[in-house]
């Protein structure tokens, strides 16, 4: 069963992995904002799945910490890069 | 393993970010840089930590590193702060006088 | 190499477990590359953001969930913010990397990372003299979590002078700093996702810090979700909270309320030393201002000299 | 298998739909679309099977609202990143 849990939130990273070369290409600093947006959902799901596989209550806590801040770079990004006209 | 795995992590990310701190001139190049040497410092913190026999590993390594981070996100902020000021003043987002135009 | 195998005899983690251990080392290698060396620093900051998740990651393999907990909501979310910030008002789109010197360093750096590694794997065996010591004494400390006994308790100086430090950080950018934050009306989007987020937050937050006394959690990790909660409100518009006497009274809340105990303590023993039957109260009791303390430092270095916007403003 | 298992295996193609769609759709709402939709709904199906195993309620509504939070937070900074694109043609600043 942990294997099964670890394998899980592996294969979530290496979907991260992937994500990640749309940051890279862009081309536009909103398109790179988009892709590492994704690490707020599936990081938070690859947290889960690795608390389950290693039988870690407080993993929960920390997937909850993330939930709740995962819109602040995303709006701080939206709110300080638009042109103020 | 997965403290040697991470120990090794940790290595490389100060060695990385030593260079990258002597390479960079841009100032915030060079924030960045401390604050990924930083991580290789609590990295290897950390990873030596785990070796405790307790559930969860060393809780000084813990404690130390949860104020390490504290303290370098403010000093990050500082230095930010200094860095946006310099570049207004002298419109430069250097240090050095000779490189820039 | 004894500890080596020490370790891996500890670990519940199989091949499967080694397997996820090294793709997050090498996805973390990888990321800090291009955070240091690629051209576009917008790029880098952004992927900074990506690396910090990743670091904290690797901490939950690393069995610090504590650790863990600060690093992805400090050094993730409110450094990242900071970096997007700075570099919105430097506007330095593109940069090329200047390598003065490239061959030499490079050259000192790969002698470095060998000597480094040569040093790591030497390291005598680990010692676990001070966990001991924290455990055989964690009755006494008043609270159930090692990590919180440290903080708060055995090596309580370290944090009081922390928070004492980031008070000074901040007064350091106040002193620096001549912008102000300038934002644009927020949407009506943005402040309904800000008031629906804003209860569950305060929840979590307060939830953490409570927790704190007998499992991962605490006055940083609670700190730091409410600074990002107060970060989203700044963003959203809510600006005059900033200027307010409210925060600027949590800012000192947390020194404040570490220093009080600290000398009333004096009365029974020497400075910071609780008496048992009293302490979980009393490290309740602080961690709570410390809290308020992080929270509203953390924001409020991302907003710059608060005064100047605030008299401009009727 | 348990459900549980089962649930969240269900969950992990629509992770891999979400990355192939940011990699592969041509502009930036389509791919917006495809990583806010797909990984939500797969977050859902693992937040799901992960709360038939829970053996709390309070860890059920910890998960639950790790969910829920995800979603608006997701939802809201997609709208708002679009917003900055519409408003400003393909340029928004800043950086490339």
């Amino acid at each position: 069963m942990t294997d099964w849990y670890l394998g899980l939130a592996g294969f979530l990273l290496l979907n991260l992995g992937l994500g990640l070369v749309r940051v890279l290409r862009g081309p536009t600093p909103a398109d790179r904002m988009v892709a590492a947006q994704l690490f707020g959902t599936t990081g938070v799901a690859a947290i889960l799945l690795l608390g389950q596989g290693m039988q870690e209550r407080a993993l929960v806590d920390l997937a909850l910490l993330l939930s709740v801040l995962a819109a602040v770079t995303g709006v701080a990004f939206t709110r300080l890069y638009r042109r103020v006209q | 393993m997965s403290t040697l795995v991470f120990l090794l992590v940790g290595v490389g990310l100060v060695v990385m970010s030593l260079h990258a701190l002597f390479v960079h001139t841009h100032l915030l190049r060079q924030v960045l840089a401390i604050n990924v040497l930083g991580t290789g410092v609590f990295m290897v913190f950390i990873a030596w930590g785990s070796q405790s026999p307790t559930p969860h590993a060393d809780p000084v390594a813990q404690a130390l590193v949860i104020t390490g981070i504290v303290v370098a996100v403010s000093a990050t902020a500082l230095a930010l702060a200094l860095a946006l000021r310099i570049k207004q003043t002298t419109g430069r987002a250097t240090l050095s006088e000779e490189t820039e135009e | 190499m004894d500890w080596v195998l020490e370790a891996s005899a500890l670990s519940l983690f199989g091949p499967m477990g080694l397997a996820l251990d090294l793709l997050l080392a090498a996805g973390l290698l990888w990321l800090a590359w291009r955070v240091l060396y690629s051209p576009d620093l917008f790029l880098s900051v952004v992927l900074f953001i990506s690396f910090g998740l990743l670091v904290s990651l690797a901490y939950l393999r690393l069995r610090a969930p504590d650790v863990a907990m600060a690093e992805a909501a400090i050094g993730a979310a409110l450094t990242g913010t900071l970096l997007l910030y700075t570099l919105r008002h430097m506007g330095v789109p593109i940069e090329p990397p200047r390598l003065a010197q490239h061959r030499l360093l490079t050259g000192l750096a790969l002698l470095m990372s060998a000597g480094l590694g040569w040093a790591i794997l030497t390291m005598p065996g680990f010692s676990d003299g001070l966990v001991v010591q924290v455990t055989q004494h964690l009755p006494q400390s008043g609270v159930e979590h090692p990590v919180t006994a440290v903080l708060l308790n055995f090596r309580a100086y370290d944090t009081m002078l922390e928070v004492a430090v980031l008070l000074l950080a901040l007064v350091g950018v106040w002193a620096v700093s001549s912008t102000e934050l300038r934002l644009p009306a927020p949407s009506a989007v943005l402040r309904g996702m800000v008031s629906v987020l804003l209860p569950p937050g305060l929840l979590v937050g307060g939830y953490l810090l409570w927790v704190g006394a007998y499992q991962p959690g605490g006055a940083f990790q609670g700190g730091a979700v409410l600074g990002g909660l107060l970060v989203l409100l700044f963003l959203a518009g809510w600006r005059a909270l900033a200027a307010g006497w409210l925060l600027r009274l949590a800012l000192g809340a947390g020194l404040l309320a570490f220093l009080a105990v600290g000398v009333l303590a004096m009365a029974g023993g020497s400075l910071l030393e609780y008496r048992l039957e009293a302490a979980k109260n009393l490290i309740l009791f602080i961690e709570f201002f410390v809290a308020l303390s992080v929270a509203a430092t953390l924001a409020m270095l991302l907003l710059g000299r608060p005064g100047s916007a605030g008299e401009q403003q009727p | 298998m348990s459900l549980e298992l089962a649930l969240i295996l269900l969950g992990m193609p629509f992770f891999l739909a979400g990355t192939v769609g940011l990699l592969r759709f041509p502009d930036l709402l389509s791919r917006e679309h495809a990583v806010t939709k797909a990984d939500n709904l797969g977050l859902g199906l693992v937040v799901l099977g992960l709360m038939l195993g829970a053996e709390s309620v309070l860890l059920a509504v910890k998960l639950f609202l790790i969910w829920i939070a995800v979603l608006v937070a997701s939802a809201t900074v997609a709208q708002l990143i679009a917003h900055t694109v519409i408003d400003a043609g393909s340029e928004t600043g800043g950086g490339s």
